[in-house]
């Protein structure tokens, strides 16, 4: 399961897709969204994706990460729309026989996103003022100013 | 084809601009279909964009485009029935 | 929350324990039963606990882990009793601002919850048969041998 | 303290024992009272359980003791009202 999703994130659902009986270990990563972010005080976060490009580029990184981890189960989604305090934003779950495999690909796989995959936030304030910040960055192979 | 050849000589591409975030908000739009000369390169597009919506690039910050899903340098070829997508610069925080 | 339980864990409880709206990033680790132990297939799993103990040890690794990584939000619980394959034997929650931090700490509290604290469980095969084997393994300061 | 005198000066203390995973099993209890001599240690008590549960510690490995909680050496000496907990050798996989 790998998608970008308007719907709120239920983490029983992706822990259940990864909870095989060959896995020992799953590991979940969860980001959500904070009150602070520098000395802003947000009231909620609204967050932009290129759906077609965001769900290719993740599944490029799993495919990566069940290479290099022996067939990890992975089961990832990134939320679009807006999120209140404490929502989570994403979810990456990560099922594999001994731990340390499953730590170690989720960590890769959430890296890889924030990195690489085309998804957007803004910070909205108290006062209804927004920001387009932090998303995902990606690996520029030719940066160019404006 | 005829009419492509009518323009003396010179050939012309259509591509399908996408934009996202700021980008979407200072354009007012979320796509946008643009001609553009034959051989033009990623910067040409973003020089054509920038003509037709002033502002739309200000605040400097790295701009990054990708043409049908996959990052590209900005020269780019771009070629007919492409789908570029306009990536906005990004700072701040870590989560 | 850190506590040696009998009841079913219920992932949802310990992420809504540590999702607190300073953190941004929630790191999770579930260990389940799985069916293979080597080369022996699995009916269920049993655990043992020094209730006591394990309650007053993992509370101190969850200290340590505070004084470590600028105290971020854990919830802990280890089940005992009978656990069929799949179910979690044990959670750990982390909430942090920042997702480096839940990562390390998660694991760093898991590593030495097997390492420390007094936990025991049986494998029972197919047949019924019963092994105790691997629990969480106590640092020994002068090891005896019988 | 005038019956524990009565021992020709010999003091005693009285531990609480508590068995574990295949120790429980084995013993068929969770828990035991035992009387031992005063200084008696972890040994001690180690090898009184032996006598009084034979195949109580068979088939090797490590075995640790733990007093109100805490693990011990094997020549730690038990105070009167100490719980101590025999904790069995553990072996095979990881998760």
């Amino acid at each position: 399961m790998i998608k970008i999703t308007e719907q709120p994130i239920d983490a029983a659902e992706f822990i259940a897709a990864v909870n095989k009986k060959q896995n020992g270990g799953l590991a979940v990563f969860l980001g959500t969204v904070r009150d602070f972010t520098g000395p802003t005080r947000l009231a909620y976060m609204e967050y932009d994706a290129y759906k077609e490009m965001a769900e290719k580029k993740m599944a490029l990184i799993v495919d990566e990460a069940r290479l290099r981890w022996d067939n990890p189960d992975v089961a990832v989604a990134h939320r679009v729309g807006r999120l209140e305090l404490t929502e989570p934003s994403v979810i990456i779950a990560v099922g594999t026989p001994h731990r340390a495999q499953a730590f170690e690909a989720c960590r890769y796989i959430i890296d890889r996103i924030k990195e690489e995959v085309p998804i957007w936030k803004k910070e909205v304030d108290e006062h209804g003022h927004g920001e387009w910040v932090e998303g995902c960055v990606p690996s520029v192979r030719e940066p160019v100013s404006h | 084809m005829t009419l492509r050849n009518s323009f003396a000589g010179r050939r012309r591409l259509r591509v399908n601009t996408r934009f996202f975030a700021i980008y979407r908000e200072r354009a007012g739009l979320k796509e946008e279909d643009l001609n553009l000369d034959e051989g033009a390169t990623s910067a040409v597009l973003v020089e054509r964009l920038s003509e037709l919506h002033p502002g739309l690039f200000e605040g400097g910050g790295r701009l990054v485009v990708a043409v049908n899903g996959e990052y590209v340098p900005m020269d780019h070829a771009l070629a007919d029935g492409d789908e570029v997508a306009l990536i906005p610069p990004v700072s701040g925080g870590r989560s």
